[in-house]
């Protein structure tokens, strides 16, 4: 039976134990972390195969494995709050050859438990919690209700797969089970092909940021002989040469991957599209979680991005493509009817924050924002879903003063928007703040560079909060603009809304410079070499906290300026008619006036329209150019290489044989005597053959 | 079980469908049912016995030729009948008799016209028997045979159960019918490859010494260098037709398209999972590792033409109108990826090869099962009138869409491996490879992964998702039976099982495959 | 040796005396406008070769040739001659080709190429006198070359039974 | 007397048979002119005999053979002949041309 | 001096040819197929000799083993003569079997029609052990004389008269060149047996009169084996000829012409390959070309048979054509090829004709067009008929692959030089356009439609006769054994290989 030993008996575990290792009970939950990704993929299959036949349809199921993830996750949290740990588990699934002097190159399922994982493990858990008990009452009545849980657990299962994963074969597969899943998910109600092709737009786009991640994997693998980020990061902390020569390529090409992911400038256009999906999936995938992988693979390989020679070429490119995310994005959520897609355009830019962060060298700070705006912007997105729920219409125009018949969606949506726009004492001003104050301190020395990315990113901070206070006054203040009577969503779905208010307030305070350092200390657990410079402060950098709350402030006030006013003229001070300002103008200041016409309009207005032309023109443009071109090429290729071509040359010799063959033919006239001189002939010749050339 | 381990096993798990074969002759034609179970019996028998080897085959010792036998068979011409099987054959001979049983499982009631599953059956039988014997044949003539014995049986079931709609190839005078049409090109094409084949076979036993036409003692004499300089060329040029015929590779794929499509379900399902995978196999087991120094120099051209054949396939396969000739070309593609990994003539490249012809074989194969069964129900392949699949048969269109997803490599299924690792492979090719053109191969083929999502989800969009037409709407669309599920489930479960645990096809590939290369490249 | 030398030897003169009919029988068998002419001149062009049998002393091989041909053969071709009615006027057309120019080039090629060969194979081999008595070629042919006769009886007897079916007229 | 004298006059009957069949129509001339391509056979064989003193009989009795053999032959010609006149009334060859191509 | 032992298949033979003439003349005309059984019985009987001269050393009564030279070596019973006369005797045989339905079903003169084919199988078994010029010669003759009469059986039908006398102008003509070119060797050498000239060949290969000796001398077999440019009569003559009549030409006179080269190349020609090596390689390559395109285009089954016959016999001379480079060694794989190919082209295209004469019988006619849909209404024909013809495309794993796989191998004997790889190259690819026409019969018969004139019911009522029946089955069975077992029959080209050098 060696069959069975050979293919099944492959338990040699190897565990990799780095810094400190759990004993006793924390070490028991941490050998069987692995069952934090395994849960929900097998009870995806569960709700698959006998989803329909339970009492809730499945969701019990989906929402089991997420609260067993959200527990599970939490409690690793807290241990590891406790006392850090570091662990990793491999388990060797195929060895696919040998490498000359490097060994067997190993395909590995491995888990890691460290401080980076577990706080993924908690967001996805946590926030997963709340959208999938939210989304119970959400998709209530759908078609496909089961069928929409099963994906759904299958995307956490597969985050959960990427953010376990020890290695980047893992990593791929995470990478890609979620891509899947958010196809799935945006595709869901494929009745209506404009969702389809959404959903297609954004599995190819991330399919051809895949490309980097692919080649970064493979060069990387290759030259070091193992995936394990443990030996890759090992082998630049041993300034491994033969991994420093392709360094910058394995950083490009991972960042590429990255960008694809985390929707970063030019490849953020499919993140708009995905809107489509339902307003859960929006919520735990394309604002919380999924697009966050880009940043967490970032974080994952920062000592390698951070190290003298290898990836240290490409920060330059992470930061100003974060940085112009940031802004440029931001810019876009200001012209935005649908609210979905003003807060689509917001997580770009929240994203572009982080990315810009990773690129500063802002490890701690780019993380921190990554989980803060989970809470956030997974909050904006529900409660966004609510009013929509209420309203059935996705856009603002339809909406207003809802603020009196959803109370509760008013007050958690402000509360989000507040922490996004990064209003002490919410979340998002820690988080923000940490990333301007390490941007500002540019620990990686990019000098200019970083101080344009601080420029805008302050701007983007104003930006941000301009276009949550249109976003908050559109929806909730001034008349209600759509029919029907809005009335306030069930408590299944308004109870997670306040679970993530709550969240969103208080989550900042785990990092507070000087107070509260602990997230910070998970995190720096698992880097080899500490920065030199700055990670995190002592003491809050006030200066750039202050300019950070002025510029919010501000933007708040501008939004208010603009759009608070409860009256039936709202849309047109949409298009920010002038007349309605002009008393205010008149009576106050003048450079109000100067102010508006000067900078709100042109920014607000042409500058933005013209961004969000080019993106709609250019870079869809240019998608869709690539798509027309294969498929011309391919008619081509078909049509002519392909069926007349090559089939042509074929069919032409066969046609070419026949004929021969009927001409052939005619030699036998059938005369007998023209036979015999053939016989003659041929005699003859064939003697003559031999005494010429013999 | 000794008997069993020198030869029989093997024998056993060969020539049980052509004792079927005759069996099922027997039987008078009215006896339908009766002319179904016996040939599903002997189809089990040979997958039990198959099962059996694998069982007792010794992964330990993967890369030795195990449970066989050699014994006299054509003295005459010192052509002896010499089998066994190492890590790289166990697992395509196991899917070849499994997709037999399910070609056969399948069939039970979906019989296209004319009916006649007598003699149906007896061609699946014959195809098992060549199928099986080509991965076991240790011996050239013993291989040439089983590699032809597959032409017939195929070119009658193209030919007589073929799709009878007309066309008018490309320099035709006049229309001809597609399943005439498909089936003698692919009888001419393949059997032009294989005489060249055949005169490459003997010009090695020839230069020989002493002459032999025994693989292993071939392979010794190559790595002794005894084939080498133009001779080895020129064999190696005779047996690159042969094979790159079946693969196909580009250009010589043409056939493919129009016999897959011609075929009935059955055929194209045999013809994609198995019959495809003979020519990658004689690649690896004869071509390599008895003509390494050619192998070095034909590797770029190798490398050149699949790489051309991965972006030209699916190009070809945006413009199909036809759901059956899209899945076609996609196989160019896809053996396009094996080719590559072969051509890296490294372990992993190898390694990536086998278990992409497995992959391949599963997934096409089920991804051919289910166009015939949606032609079984809509009677059209046309994308264009499809539509709404997934609403109007559930089932299936909910397993097509797996088996798509499957079919563009997505990890944690069948189909990733064996791209993502020939890609892996071609990073660094055997040394004294072109590294730039093969790293230049690596990444054309990574982006030839996106084209291949991309006409896979746009096939799945027009066919599977949105309202279904008009016209469907009111008939009354069975969804997917027992029998077909019978037969799909395998294969649903071998594509997760291979993908999460690819360890089910490398653990008997490693050791093999990295013997090989060693031996024959010191690799 | 020269012709003047060759000429001079008086059986060549004898030689020549017989062969020259011979060839223009020959020539007539293929030329003649009348059919009945041509089977009668093809009789002196094999009189003549038994002649030369008779020169080279092959007397048993002469007296057969005569015997069989001349008595049998071609009384067999003018009974044949007379069954089909072959046209015994003074009409070529009807008997010949129009295309007599590529036959004549073959033939003479034929010729040419035998002549050549020949000629440098035995430029001027003598042959020996010498007359071969009829019972030592009976020993041979019942010895060594019994064989062969027996099968060439069994040929003669085939063509007869065949050659009868073939030719009578069927009852209708 | 040599030898090659003979060969050039058995050349030259074989030639003109060789010519005749070519060019004759009717069948019963053809199977003439072949009798004369026999003839020269023959010429040749005695000649060659009495060349080479010690194979005089075989050429002799080689001879001999083919006499007999042509005379079978023309028997079976002519029965052929007569058939064909039978049906076609006609023993012109060059008009037998049913099966061709 | 008789050795009896050795004589006795020819007697035997002999004997049965008057048995039958006498018993012609008494049994009435609704029981002639007595003469054809007693035709058969002889044949058989003939063969049970060869066995025991086969198995000689182990038997008690036989007083000498080995080759039984006899006549001063001008006649010689080998082992290569014992199968060829074993072929021929089953060639002979069958033949006779494929005849009986088609005789009886119209006005023949069936007694001397087994006569005649008897007479003929007769002189293919002389030939088979002639050694010298004259038996040579003569066997030739007896082999060809009943045949002409044979091809012009069907005295009613103007195309048979037709066929007849093609066949026999050219015949005779071929002969007239065959006996003119023996006459020069004989001048030449001074020897009617191959072991003198053989002996008094050497160093002749540059001799003008001798190569123009050999090179008549192939042309005599270059007809008999229609090769082109000498096979203008065979098509006509087939298509014209009784079908098994056809089957006889195609197989045993064909055969008979084979062994004549062979025995005369090898044995007579041994010293001077250079002459007949290349001369036959240019007939090899024209014969497959040719025959194979001209097929491509032929509607009359019987005539394709007729251009793939012409094929066969390029592919069956590819490995004489290197004989000229060859050394002993590739010089008995040549042999072996040859004889070996012979062996199994004669059972495959005897079951082809037999395919074809039952199918005509069944559709009625022997046009590739009637035939559509055969399989409708005869599935059995169609089957064998599927067999037969895929067997002589040379697809496994029916016999047939193992007779070109012979004919490749052979080609590469004795390594491979630019000429052995050309012609290779060009069989290769002729093997390819050949089966594009077989495939075309076999699609016709199963994949077309049948027309709306078929005579389904007839042909439905009407059984395949018993004879044909057997004959059928008995080469079936060989062409499908054969292709998994070949060594059954290449047991005998390897018996007879030894003679490639010489005795």
């Amino acid at each position: 039976m060696q069959a069975l030993n050979t293919v099944l008996a492959y338990a040699e575990e190897a565990a990799h134990h780095l810094e400190t290792d759990p004993g006793g009970f924390v070490g028991v939950m941490v050998d069987w972390a692995w069952l934090i990704p395994v849960v929900p993929l097998v009870l995806m299959f569960a709700i698959v195969f006998f989803g329909k036949r339970l009492p809730l349809k499945g969701w019990e199921l989906a929402e089991g494995s997420m609260a067993f993830v959200a527990i599970y996750g939490v409690a690793l949290l807290i241990a590891n709050w406790i006392e850090p740990f570091t662990v990793e588990h491999h388990v060797e699934i195929a060895r696919i050859g040998v490498l000359p002097g490097l060994g067997d190159l190993v395909i590995e399922w491995g888990w890691v438990v460290d401080g980076l994982s577990i706080m993924m493990y908690t967001v996805v858990g946590v926030v997963g919690f709340f959208v999938f008990t939210y989304a119970k009452g959400y998709m209530e009545g759908d078609v496909r209700f089961t069928f929409f849980f099963a994906s759904f657990t299958l995307f956490a299962g597969g985050m959960l797969v990427l953010v376990s994963s020890a290695n980047m074969m893992q990593l791929i597969v995470g990478w890609e089970l979620v891509g899947v899943a958010s196809y799935l998910l945006i595709g869901h109600w494929w009745e209506d092909h404009a969702n389809n092709a959404a959903a297609i737009k954004a599995f190819i786009t991330n399919k051809i940021a895949d490309v980097g991640l692919f080649v970064g994997v493979i060069i990387a693998g290759i030259t070091v002989g193992s995936f394990r980020f443990t030996d890759v990061l090992d082998a630049v902390e041993a300034g491994d040469s033969a991994l420093a020569r392709v360094g910058f390529w394995v950083g490009l090409a991972m960042f590429v991957g990255a960008m694809g992911k985390s929707a970063q400038m030019p490849f953020h256009v499919w993140l708009p599209d995905a809107m489509a999906g339902p307003t859960p999936v929006s919520s735990l995938m394309h604002a919380a979680t999924m697009v966050t992988a880009g940043v967490y693979l970032l974080g994952r390989m920062f000592p390698f991005y951070q190290a003298e020679g290898f990836g240290d070429d490409v920060k330059l490119w992470i930061i100003l493509i974060g940085g112009f995310t940031l802004f440029f994005t931001g810019l876009l959520a200001l012209v935005q009817d649908d609210i979905k897609k003003v807060l689509a355009y917001s997580t770009l830019s929240q994203l572009g924050y982080m990315t810009a962060a990773m690129g500063a060298g802002a490890y701690t700070a780019g993380l921190f924002h990554l989980f803060t705006h989970a809470f956030f912007k997974g909050l904006l997105f529900l409660a966004a879903g609510s009013v929509i729920h209420g309203v059935h219409s996705n856009n603002m125009s339809d909406m207003g003063g809802l603020r009196k018949s959803m109370p509760t969606t008013y007050w958690t949506f402000l509360i989000g928007s507040l922490a996004l726009a990064g209003v002490f004492p919410l979340a998002g001003f820690w988080s923000k703040d940490e990333i301007l104050a390490s941007v500002k301190a540019d620990a990686f020395g990019l000098g200019s560079a970083a101080d344009l990315v601080l420029v805008l990113a302050i701007l983007g901070a104003f930006v941000t909060a301009f276009y949550m206070a249109r976003t908050v006054y559109l929806t909730f203040f001034g008349e209600y603009k759509g029919e029907g009577h809005p009335h306030e969503s069930p408590r299944v779905m308004t109870y997670p809304l306040i679970g993530l208010a709550v969240l969103s307030a208080v989550a900042g305070w785990v990092l507070i410079p000087g107070v509260s350092e602990g997230f910070t200390h998970w995190l720096e657990a698992r880097l080899h070499n500490p920065l030199d410079g700055p990670l995190h402060f002592e003491s809050i950098d006030w200066a750039v906290a202050g300019i950070g709350t002025l510029m919010a402030l501000l933007g708040i006030a501008a939004g208010t300026r603009l759009w608070y006013r409860d009256a039936p003229t709202q849309l047109e001070r949409d298009r920010f008619r002038i007349p309605v300002l002009y008393p205010l103008l008149e009576h106050k200041y003048y450079f109000d006036d100067v102010y508006m016409n000067g900078i709100v309009k042109p920014t607000a207005g042409p500058i933005a329209r013209a961004t969000n032309w080019s993106n709609n023109v250019i870079i869809d443009g240019v998608v869709n150019f690539f798509g027309a071109t294969a498929r011309f090429l391919s008619r081509y290729v078909y049509g002519w290489a392909d069926q007349r071509g090559i089939d042509l040359a074929i069919n032409a010799a066969a046609a070419a044989a026949g004929e021969t063959g009927s001409v052939v033919r005619r030699v036998q006239t059938g005369k007998v005597q023209q036979y015999a001189g053939a016989l003659f002939v041929g005699a003859i010749l064939l003697v003559i053959g031999f005494l010429i050339f013999g | 079980m000794s008997w069993f381990e020198t030869g029989w096993g093997l024998s056993l798990t060969v020539f049980l469908p052509l004792v079927g074969a005759f069996v099922v002759m027997a039987i008078p034609k009215a006896r339908e049912r009766l002319v179904k179970s016996t040939a599903l019996a002997f189809a089990l028998a040979s997958f039990g016995t198959s099962v059996a080897v694998t069982v007792l085959f010794d992964f330990g010792g993967a890369e030795k030729f195990q449970m066989g036998t050699d014994l006299t068979w054509i003295p005459a011409i010192g052509s002896r009948f010499h089998v066994g099987i190492d890590g790289i054959s166990l697992p395509l001979l196991v899917l070849s008799t499994l997709i037999t049983v399910l070609s056969i499982v399948y069939s039970w009631n979906h019989w296209p016209e004319p009916h006649n599953p007598k003699a149906f059956l007896v061609l699946i039988l014959l195809l098992a028997t060549g199928m099986a014997g080509t991965f076991v044949a240790l011996d050239l003539i013993l291989f040439f045979i089983f590699f032809e014995l597959v032409l017939l049986p195929m070119y009658f079931m193209i030919g007589i159960w073929g799709d009878r709609t007309m066309i008018r190839p490309p320099g035709f005078k006049r229309e001809v019918e597609t399943r005439l049409y498909a089936a003698i090109k692919f009888f001419l094409f393949t059997l032009f490859g294989s005489a060249f084949m055949l005169l490459g076979f003997l010009a090695l036993y020839f230069k020989a010494d002493p002459h032999t036409f025994d693989m292993i003692a071939l392979a010794e004499a190559g790595r002794a260098g005894v084939f080498a300089g133009a001779f080895g060329g020129w064999v190696f040029a005779a047996l690159f037709l042969g094979f790159a015929v079946k693969v196909p590779m580009w250009p010589l794929h043409t056939w493919l398209p129009d016999a897959h499509t011609a075929a009935p379900t059955v055929g194209s399902v045999l013809l994609a999972a198995i019959l495809l995978k003979l020519g990658s196999y004689g690649f690896i087991r004869i071509s390599l590792p008895i003509l390494p120094e050619q192998a070095q120099d034909w590797a770029p051209v190798i490398a050149i033409l699949a790489v051309v054949a991965i972006i030209y396939g699916s190009l070809a396969c945006l413009a199909q109108t036809d759901m059956k000739r899209l899945i076609a070309f996609s196989s160019v593609g896809h053996m396009g990826f094996v080719m590559l990994g072969i051509a890296t003539l490294t372990d992993i490249g190898i390694n990536a090869a086998v278990i992409g012809m497995v992959a391949h074989g599963v997934i096409t194969g089920l991804l051919f099962f289910l166009a015939g069964s949606m032609q079984h129900r809509y009677h059209t392949r046309e994308i264009a009138r499809l539509g709404g699949n997934q609403k109007l048969l559930p089932i299936l269109g909910g397993i097509l869409a797996f088996t798509v997803m499957a079919s563009l490599g997505l990890p944690g299924l069948a189909g990733f491996w064996g791209e993502f690792m020939a890609l892996l492979g071609s990073f660094n090719p055997l040394e004294g490879l072109s590294l730039g053109l093969f790293r230049t191969a690596m990444v054309i083929g990574a982006i030839g992964t996106v084209l291949t999502a991309g006409y896979l989800l746009w096939m799945l969009q027009r066919v599977n998702l949105g309202e279904p037409p008009d016209e469907w709407t009111g008939k009354d669309l069975h969804d997917a039976d027992g029998f077909e599920l019978a037969a799909w489930s395998p294969l649903v479960l071998a594509i997760l099982a291979i993908g999460v645990f690819p360890r089910i096809v490398f653990g008997a590939t490693d050791d093999a495959v990295v013997n090989l290369v060693k031996s024959a490249f010191g690799g | 040796m020269s012709f003047g030398d060759w000429i001079t030897q008086s059986e060549n003169i004898v030689f020549l005396v017989i062969a020259l009919p011979m060839v223009a029988g020959a020539v007539m068998v293929v030329t003649s406008r009348n059919v009945v002419h041509a089977a009668l001149t093809l009789i002196l062009t094999l009189a003549g070769s038994a002649a030369l049998f008779l020169m080279l002393g092959a007397e048993f091989v002469a007296w057969t040739l005569v015997l069989v041909y001349i008595g049998a053969v071609i009384v067999l071709f003018l009974f044949g001659i007379m069954i089909t009615r072959a046209p015994i006027g003074r009409d070529a057309v009807r008997l010949d080709h129009r295309r007599r120019w590529p036959a004549a080039l073959v033939a003479a090629s034929v010729f040419a190429v035998i002549v050549t060969a020949t000629s440098l194979a035995f430029p001027d081999t003598e042959i020996a006198e010498g007359v071969v008595r009829t019972d030592s070629i009976g020993e041979v042919l019942f010895n060594r070359f019994v064989i062969p006769f027996e099968v060439v009886s069994l040929v003669l007897l085939a063509a007869l039974v065949g050659g009868i079916v073939l030719a009578r007229k069927d009852p209708e | 007397m040599i030898v090659n004298q003979f060969l050039v006059l058995a050349a030259l009957l074989f030639s003109l048979g060789i010519y005749g069949v070519l060019v004759r129509r009717n069948a019963v001339l053809v199977l003439l002119s072949v009798e004369l391509m026999l003839t020269a056979v023959n010429i040749n064989l005695v000649a060659f005999g009495s060349m080479l003193q010690e194979s005089v009989l075989t050429g002799q009795i080689f001879a001999l053979f083919v006499i007999t053999v042509a005379a079978a032959e023309v028997g079976i010609g002519l029965a052929i002949v007569v058939l064909i006149f039978r049906n076609r009334s006609s023993s012109n060859i060059d008009e037998l041309d049913l099966m061709k191509w | 001096m008789f050795d009896y032992h050795a004589l006795a298949p020819e007697i035997i033979i002999g004997v049965t040819l008057i048995v039958a003439l006498m018993l012609d003349l008494f049994v009435p005309e609704h029981r002639k197929y007595l003469v054809g059984a007693v035709g058969l019985v002889g044949l058989v009987a003939a063969a049970f000799p060869l066995l025991t001269m086969a198995a000689c050393d182990k038997l008690s009564f036989c007083t000498e083993a080995g080759a039984r030279v006899m006549f001063d070596g001008s006649y010689v019973i080998d082992d290569f003569a014992l199968v060829l006369k074993g072929l021929f005797i089953l060639a002979g045989a069958i033949s006779l079997l494929l005849s009986v339905s088609y005789v009886e079903s119209d006005r023949y003169y069936q007694g001397e029609y087994y006569f005649l084919i008897v007479a003929s199988v007769a002189g293919a078994v002389v030939m088979a052990s002639a050694r010298d010029l004259i038996t040579l010669f003569i066997g030739l003759e007896l082999v060809s004389g009943p045949a002409f009469l044979l091809a012009g059986w069907r005295k009613g039908d103007v195309r048979s008269n037709e066929a007849a006398l093609k066949f026999f102008l050219i015949g005779v003509l071929s002969a007239a060149l065959l006996l003119f070119g023996m006459s020069l060797v004989f001048g030449m050498t001074g020897e009617v047996t191959f072991e003198g000239i053989r002996a008094a060949s050497a160093g002749l290969s540059r001799e003008p009169a001798f190569i123009l000796g050999v090179v008549f001398v192939l042309v005599g077999f270059g007809f008999k084996i229609s090769a082109v440019p000498f096979h203008f009569w065979a098509p006509d003559t087939y298509q014209g000829a009784p079908t098994p009549v056809a089957a006889y030409l195609s197989v045993g006179s064909k055969a008979a012409g084979f062994v004549g080269l062979l025995t005369i190349c090898y044995l007579a020609f041994g010293e001077v390959r250079d002459i007949w090596g290349p001369a036959l390689w240019v007939l090899a390559a024209l014969s497959m070309t040719l025959g194979n395109l001209t097929a491509l285009r032929q509607t009359n089954i019987v005539r394709l048979l007729g251009y793939s016959s012409i094929a066969h016999a390029g592919f069956i001379l590819v490995p004489f054509a290197m004989a000229a480079q060859f050394d002993d060694v590739a010089l008995e794989e040549a042999f072996f090829a040859s004889v070996t190919y012979l062996i199994i082209y004669a059972f495959m295209n005897l079951g082809a004709f037999g395919a074809v004469i039952a199918g005509s019988e069944k559709a009625g006619s022997g046009e590739l067009d009637d035939w559509a849909g055969l399989s409708r209404y005869a599935p059995g024909v169609s089957v064998l008929a599927a067999v037969f013809f895929f067997s002589l495309a040379g697809v496994p794993p029916l016999a047939g692959w193992f007779a070109k796989l012979v004919m490749f191998r052979a080609v590469f004997a004795d390594g491979a030089d630019p000429w052995a790889v050309s012609l290779a190259v060009i069989a290769a690819v002729n093997a390819v356009i050949a089966l594009y026409y077989y495939a075309r019969v076999v699609k016709t018969v199963f994949m077309d439609a049948p027309p709306a004139t078929a005579p389904i019911e007839e042909a439905v009522a009407r059984p395949v006769a018993a004879p044909l029946a057997l004959a059928l089955g008995l080469t079936a069975l060989v062409v499908v054994v054969a292709g998994f077992f070949p060594q059954i029959l290449a047991f005998f080209g390897d018996a007879a290989r030894a003679l490639a050098l010489g005795p």
